[in-house]
């Protein structure tokens, strides 16, 4: 095909938020459907994208012809296509949520919402088409910016509050990773990652490692994140929970797995924080009494699950690792944008989210029920979601390079997710009357997240393969 | 830009910027203070990348890095404190919850 | 097919039950059934196999099982007759009736391991419907079933150990066990007498006649495939011998005239136990036929006697007097020819012959002195219309039967006709008799509690059970409550912007650090 | 697709469908839902009967879906696999039946029967399973749908069931899982051997990890075959409804876990190498443990439905000991008893929902002359009661008769005497139900439930019952003949024991 389409189709996921972005504001009405308008574009470019990719190679493109150093160059390759894809598939479906939900449920936000979603999205889209660091450096900006202006959006002080924690937070994290990307400037002369591939001077690493961290919410320092997504409206935290925090993790895998692909102590380092985070995160998931914070705490215990894969991806069994880890945070987003979605239907219906009150949402909200279960199963990662299958891999991984003790942590994982998700469903049985009957339509878009997650493991075979063989 | 050498020192001076900076960030409790040293934290990891050993030709790559770093920072500065009024007007104080007591 | 053929009738009988309204009918038609099987035992078919029953049943009878088939049929015909005028009878009681003759009638004809424990165990099972008759009996019913689960399982084993190909001193010991039971064999005697003593003359006569033979069979069936045991031999035949002259003892110091005779069965059945353990002594192939006789006269005698207890009077009296002298095997009586065949066997161990042969006489003294006991117990008995008419049948058929058993079985019956050799034993009971008469106010003051070591075992058992229902009730340990525990403090350090900044540095080190080493 | 893959998924799916219908369709379609169920139900049995037909004339159905790399969904119908299909299959025919019957007017009957059905389905799955894979796949889906099903009274009670058993269930499958992926990184995919064992070609330096990796699995399976003490949950999980308690307590859920210790021994590691590794004799001793523990337990309970909880964990453990006792003749004691123990204790729990649902009769204590009352429930209770204590002709009696010689075979006479031991306790535990059912006066009036039948009670509920009694009678009694289930494992027998 020719380079003109293959640049528009690069062009696209990230033009085409933006340009909504930037129009939405002026609109009266119809934001929303110019805003769906946008996102369905993403979902097709993105489609198209993978129709068209060469199995061996990457779409590349040069920024307004200025090539590198100097010039921005995207890059589409299995990766950034895959969460290019997912990350439209969910933000779309969230769009949707919020057209249909917010006019009812939160009035005052139906308008509001959309800039910061599309200009996020449109962030995000550019971060996984960046191929060098500094690029990232930015996107990573503008993500940042876009995200805690979702998190204001309610606007009382709790979402202040934690709006201004994240923007600091991230702050001294994007500081940091600026720091390590002037080392790794100074040390090899480039800012590509493939073109410093093997020579990114261990302080570089570090820095920008931290730096991810921070911003990505990772163990240790997660703390940020349960105020922040918790605060934010339904839509909002689902994007929050389900895409942005992965953000980092994909930069890292970019980091490690291509431009540092021999350095395994700090691999094991890496996991043991995400081990922190399985066991630190499920352990508050189980003590919080409102469902919100519940359910970001388990996006930091699942964050934990995708570090391990650093340790595990090595030699014949880089492949299946990799694999397993993109695939899980792939069914994990999905999972977690439904859960956060049915949580903003329990917050309409109840007028709270308190678990210990959810009483009576088995009979009257049924559809919320079954998918804050589905979207449970992916998380416990038991059979037939998606979560299931990545986690059967890592394993097999974990056994075959034979680092057993990250097994245990995924299956020990495994069993708190159980916790916590089934404390809730317990909680939803009983008969009790809501304060309002949510409406249909909004559940049912949850309920599709949900058992998307949990068909990504019934259609994972064909993926799987492709990533295995995309493995750096 | 004329090639003249830009020294070690300026990094190293970066470098202890950067580290007060975020020191005070983290620890100082007025939020006027961290969004500041905020963007002082970023200058100083400018004058990181600036750093030019040898004097030779400026490096283009270096000043657009550096330049469209400010650019960023000033705007993420900008919102912090558009962020910080708002927080202020809704609760009165412009601080952090739960931080900094005791 | 006619073996088939007797046992359809009582299990048609079960299925009638279930209809409404039947009961009636069945209980009329009960005396009738068992004699089904009579064409089975007077013109005995090969053996059927009907391998598609059960593991693949075999029924077929050995030449001497014949005998002992009619016989039981006899019995349990005059015994439904009994019942049948015995007043009201509940539909379960008329059920467990039924499952035990097919259970009866089945043991003798089974011929595989599975196909035996079948119908034995249908036998004793259900023969609990039959004593527990009303409140009364319910203790010693318990009894009576715990004791026969027990011994079944013995049972099973041994005749898993034959199905196995794998006979042996356990097997042995394990059937000798699991039939003896039924047959009183010491130490699992206990539940008897207040078995017999709980339920009606025509329960118990099916006890002390049905149920021995069936036991007898399976021993003279199964028993000889163990091969020469000499120990089993020996303690077969102490065991026998002190069952013999103990019951007959303990019986003498009985008050009711059931429990009585059921002491008289566990001492005649102690004979039948030393029999074996001659069997099983020596070498030579068991001759089943004499102990099969001996099963057959005691088993018709016995429930004759039996039902004589239910009945009463005069005319009765003599009747069980003669049965009486039968049993304690008078000249040209039942009891005489069998004990004279049993004297001819044991040739694998004279030694052991010679002694037991000295013995047997002594038991038919002492058989006599209990049957006087019994008589005199017996002497003030009402009588009660509508027992006669079985009583008198059975009666018949007990003193004839074990002739024409004999002539059926033995070359020349005429052999075992023994005079003074069976006389002197009663003439000894009669001294003995005479010389205690002055006593026997005395000694009718003395008693024993029917089924001596029950008043121990009974307790026991009952302590047990409520010991194993007791224990370890309390509820186990709950789950480890995870949300009970909420490290708080620490996550708002984490959450706050000092912590954070700390945790940042640090970190930044500790890559650094492994970075640089790794 | 050939018809030799169309069979287990048409199998599959006769369940699956009319369950994912179910789930949507609106509270008051009663007639809809049921007749749903019942299609299913009897399409599934017919096509059973079918694969049976086929696979004793050595016909092979199979059919494989990639799902992961190198681990496809493997569905493949052996005689083993049929064994189970062919019980759950008749089984889920009666309990529909009895279950339309039991829930008349009560609330959530669409969450109910879809689950009820996701439930069968997943039984039939792991029935069906080729692989590992596949096994712990739908051994999952088991212990998920099974949830709904324990909580489904919504009580506080019932709600802390469904934690216990969700607490139990979901660590054994975590055990499981890792059990399972280190096997397969150890051993690399393979399928169920046909006879043998698949991963007896190991070599012996990895024998420690092996047999590591079969207790592990074992133990796992273990949960839901409620070996002690991981059998908890079970008795806990008696607050479920009846049909629940009968299909899945005591027949479908268990079954998955003492299937899986058959698959594991039999398919995975093969009963040499499982004996050589010594795991076998583990299994055996925590089996008797179990056997006697479960019957001296079930002993102190007054409730009816927990004292056949802890007969169900006692008697779940024949199977165990069957398999563990390596031999052909254990090993037909223990596989026929996997369909003995279900058809009779599907009896009892018919019946004593029946209890409950008409007279409202929970304990023991109250059922003081309930024979003259409901004759036909407590005839057909009698009859599985001493099915349990194997008394012959029935079913039950066939298991023990096997396992007795297989104990003896495999010189393990300790063995026998549990299982006497165990028949004993039985007794001790059943006789008295029966003693009160029939032979005790009721003093005062029933509390009755239901509107009076003619029937002694809503005939939907008594047929199932009256039909399985007859069939622990019919399995018994013609133990011996060619459609008997225990023809069927001899087969299996000679397939893995080849003389």
């Amino acid at each position: 095909m020719s380079g003109a389409v293959a640049s528009w189709l690069l062009a696209a996921p990230v033009a085409l938020p933006l340009g909504a972005g930037l129009i939405v504001p002026l609109l009266r009405r119809g934001r929303s459907l110019a805003a769906l308008a946008a996102g369905a574009g993403v979902v097709a470019a993105a489609l198209l994208l993978l129709a068209v990719r060469d199995p061996d190679g990457a779409m590349e493109l040069a920024v307004g012809g200025w090539s590198p150093p100097l010039g921005i160059r995207w890059r589409a390759d299995l990766l950034a296509i895959t969460f290019l894809l997912s990350t439209a598939v969910i933000a779309l479906t969230v769009a949707l949520f919020a057209a249909l939900h917010l006019p009812r449920a939160e009035p005052a936000l139906a308008g509001r919402l959309w800039a910061p979603l599309l200009f996020l999205w449109s962030a995000l889209n550019a971060l996984y088409l960046s191929a060098d660091v500094f690029n990232l450096y930015v996107t990573l900006e503008l993500l940042t910016l876009a995200a805690v202006m979702l998190v204001t959006l309610e606007g009382e002080r709790q979402a202040l509050d934690g709006a201004m924690r994240y923007l600091l937070v991230a702050l001294a994290g994007s500081t940091v990773y600026l720091l390590g990307v002037a080392l790794l400037y100074h040390a090899t002369g480039t800012l590509d990652l493939t073109l410093a591939a093997g020579a990114v001077p261990g302080a570089a690493l570090a820095l920008m490692t931290v730096g991810l961290m921070a911003k990505g919410a990772l163990f240790p320092l997660h703390g940020w994140l349960p105020p922040a997504h918790a605060a934010a409206p339904a839509p909002g935290s689902a994007l929050l929970s389900a895409v942005v925090v992965k953000s980092a993790f994909y930069i890292l895998l970019r980091l490690w797995l291509e431009a540092a692909p021999d350095e395994h102590a700090g691999r094991m380092l890496l996991a043991a924080c995400g081990t922190g985070a399985v066991l630190w995160g499920s352990l508050l998931a189980l003590t919080q009494k409102r469902l919100k914070l519940l359910v970001a705490y388990s996006t930091v215990a699942q964050l934990g699950y995708l570090l391990l894969v650093f340790p595990l991806a090595v030699g014949s069994w880089s492949g299946p690792a990799y694999a397993g880890a993109v695939w899980l945070a792939v069914s994990h987003g999905l999972a977690k944008a439904a859960m956060f979605l049915a949580a903003g239907t329990v917050m309409h219906a109840l007028g709270h989210d308190r678990i210990a009150e959810l009483r009576g949402l088995a009979h009257h909200a049924p559809v919320t029920m079954l998918t804050l279960a589905l979207a449970g199963v992916t998380l416990m990662g038991l059979p037939p979601s998606g979560g299931f299958v990545a986690k059967w891999l890592l394993l097999s991984a974990a056994f075959g390079t034979g680092q057993w003790f990250w097994a245990l942590v995924l299956l020990a994982g495994g069993l708190l997710a159980a916790v916590y998700t089934f404390r809730v469903i317990g909680a939803g049985f009983g008969e009790a009357a809501l304060a309002r009957v949510p409406r249909r339509a909004p559940q049912w878009l949850a309920f599709a997240l949900a058992t998307a997650a949990l068909l990504a493991g019934v259609v994972a075979e064909l993926p799987l393969r492709q990533l295995q063989e995309a493995a750096p | 830009m004329s090639g003249a050498e830009v020294p070690l020192a300026y990094a190293l001076v970066g470098m202890v910027v950067l580290v007060r900076a975020l020191y005070a960030l983290f620890v100082r409790p007025h939020l006027l203070h961290k969004l500041v040293a905020g963007n002082l934290a970023a200058s100083g990891v400018f004058l990181v990348i600036t750093y030019a050993p040898d004097g030779g030709p400026p490096d283009p790559v270096a000043q657009a890095l550096v330049l469209t770093g400010i650019v960023v920072s000033v705007a993420v500065t900008a919102y912090g404190a558009a962020l910080l009024a708002r927080l202020n007007e809704t609760s009165g104080k412009p601080y952090l919850e739960h931080d900094h007591e005791a | 097919m006619i073996l088939a053929l007797a046992l359809l009738p009582p299990l048609l009988a079960v299925a009638l039950l279930a209809a409404p309204g039947m009961q009636r009918r069945v209980l009329t038609a009960t005396p009738w059934l068992p004699l089904a099987a009579l064409p089975a035992a007077l013109a005995p078919p090969p053996p059927m196999e009907l391998e598609f029953l059960l593991l693949g049943l075999r029924l077929g009878l050995e030449p001497w099982a014949q005998p002992l088939l009619a016989a039981t049929a006899l019995l349990w015909a005059c015994a439904g007759w009994a019942l049948r005028h015995g007043g009201p009878v509940s539909v379960p009681r008329l059920l467990a009736w039924q499952l035990t003759l097919a259970g009866n009638l089945g043991a003798l004809m089974a011929l595989d391991e599975p196909g035996f424990y079948l119908f034995f165990a249908l036998l004793s099972i259900a023969a609990y419907g039959v004593v527990v008759r009303n409140r009364a009996a319910r203790g010693a019913a318990r009894t009576y079933l715990a004791v026969a689960l027990f011994a079944e399982l013995l049972l099973l084993a041994g005749l898993m150990l034959l199905a196995l190909g794998r006979p042996g001193p356990t097997a042995g010991v394990l059937l000798l066990f699991g039939l003896g039971a039924k047959l009183g064999m010491l130490p699992l005697h206990f539940p008897l007498p207040p078995a017999y003593a709980a339920t009606d003359a025509a329960g118990a006569a099916v006890f002390g006649g049905g149920l021995t033979m069936a036991a007898v069979a399976g021993w003279l069936r199964f028993v000889p495939q163990v091969g020469t045991q000499p120990e089993l031999a020996i303690y077969a035949l102490a065991a026998g011998l002190a069952a013999a002259f103990l019951g007959a003892a303990a019986g003498l110091l009985q008050r009711d005239s059931r429990a009585l005779l059921a002491y008289s069965t566990i001492s005649q059945m102690g004979i039948v136990t030393a029999g074996l353990g001659l069997a099983l002594a020596g070498p030579a192939p068991l001759v089943a036929a004499p102990l099969a006789l001996f099963a057959l006269h005691h088993g018709l005698t016995k429930a004759a006697l039996l039902l004589g207890t239910g009945a009463g009077g005069p005319l009765v009296l003599t009747g069980l007097a003669l049965l009486s002298l039968a049993l304690a095997g008078a000249p040209l009586s039942g009891g005489a020819l069998a004990k004279a065949w049993l004297e001819s066997m044991g040739e694998g161990a004279p030694a052991l012959a010679e002694m037991a042969h000295g013995w047997l006489p002594f038991t038919s003294a002492a058989t006599a002195l209990l049957m006087a006991r019994f008589l005199w117990l017996m002497r003030g008995a009402a009588t009660r219309s509508g027992q006669r008419g079985p009583f008198a049948a059975l009666t018949v058929t007990a003193l004839a039967a074990p002739w024409l058993a004999l002539l059926y079985l033995h070359p020349q019956p005429t052999e075992l006709v023994k005079g003074w050799a069976t006389l002197w034993p009663l003439l000894v009971a009669a001294g003995v008799l005479a010389l205690a008469w002055p006593l026997r106010t005395r000694i009718g003051r003395w008693r024993l509690p029917p089924g001596d070591l029950v008043v121990v075992a009974a307790p026991l058992g009952r302590l047990l059970y409520r010991a194993a229902a007791a224990w370890g009730s309390g509820r186990p340990p709950r789950l480890l409550q995870l949300s009970r525990f909420a490290p708080r403090a620490l996550e708002r350090h984490l959450r706050g912007l000092p912590g954070t900044g700390v945790v940042l540095f640090a970190l930044v080190l500790l890559f650094a650090v492994v970075l640089a080493l790794g | 697709m050939t018809l030799q893959g169309a069979l287990p998924l048409a199998i599959l799916g006769s369940s699956l469908l009319p369950g994912l219908i179910i789930f949507f369709l609106a509270e008051p379609h009663r007639r809809g839902r049921t007749w749903l169920n019942m299609a299913g139900a009897v399409i599934k049995v017919l096509l059973v009967a079918g694969a049976l037909l086929g696979v004793y004339h050595g016909a092979t159905f199979e059919v494989a879906v990639p799902l992961v790399p190198d681990y496809p969904l493997l569905l493949r119908l052996d005689p083993l696999a049929l064994l189970f299909v062919s019980l759950s299959a008749v089984l889920w025919l009666l309990t529909t039946v009895y279950a339309v019957g039991y829930l008349e007017g009560s609330p959530n009957r669409s969450r109910f029967f879809g689950f009820f059905s996701l439930c069968v389905s997943a039984t039939v799955g792991i029935a069906m399973a080729g692989n590992l894979f596949t096994l712990f796949f739908f051994y999952e889906v088991l212990t998920l749908s099974t949830y709904p099903l324990v909580v489904h009274r919504e009580t506080e009670q019932s709600l802390r069931a469904g934690r216990i058993y969700l607490a139990y269930v979901m660590t054994g499958s975590a055990v499981l899982l890792g059990a399972v992926v280190w096997l397969h990184a150890l051993a690399g995919p393979f399928e169920f051997a046909v006879s043998g064992g698949a991963v007896d070609h190991l070599d012996a330096e990895h024998r420690p990890a092996l047999l590591a990796i079969f207790l592990l699995m074992v133990g796992g399976f273990g949960v839901k075959a409620a070996l002690v003490p991981m059998h908890r949950w079970l008795p806990a999980a008696m607050v479920a409804p009846a049909p629940v308690s009968a299909l899945l307590h005591a027949v479908a859920v268990v079954k998955a876990g003492a299937f899986g210790i058959a698959r594991t021994v039999y398919d995975v590691f093969g009963a040499e190498l499982a004996h050589d590794l010594g795991g076998t004799t583990v299994l055996a001793a925590v089996a008797g443990f179990t056997i006697i523990y479960g019957s001296l337990r079930a002993l102190q309970q007054d409730d009816l439905k927990r004292r056949l909880a802890y007969s169900t964990v006692s008697q779940l453990s024949y199977i165990v000991l069957g398999v563990s006792l390596v031999g052909p003749l254990a090993t037909i004691g223990g596989l026929v008893h996997l369909v003995h123990q279900g058809i009779m204790k599907i009896t009892l729990f018919f019946a004593a929902g029946n209890l409950a649902e008409t007279l409202h009769l929970h304990k023991v204590s109250e059922l003081d002359g309930v024979g003259r009352r409901m004759p036909w429930t407590m005839a057909a209770f009698t009859v599985a009661a001493f099915g349990m204590m194997s008394a012959p002709p029935l079913a039950g009696f066939v298991s023990e008769w096997f396992l007795g010689l297989g104990a003896l075979e495999g010189d393990a006479p300790w063995a026998l005497a549990v299982l006497l031991a165990s028949s004993l306790l039985n007794a001790a535990y059943f006789l008295p139900v029966v003693y009160r059912g029939w032979f005790r006066p009721r003093r005062g009036p029933w509390h009755e439930n239901l509107p009076r039948h003619r029937l002694e009670t809503h005939p939907w509920l008594l047929l199932p019952p009256v039909i399985t009694a007859g069939m622990v009678i019919a399995l018994g009694l013609f133990a011996a003949s060619v459609w008997s289930p225990l023809t069927w494992v001899r087969l299996i027998a000679a397939q893995e024991y080849p003389l």
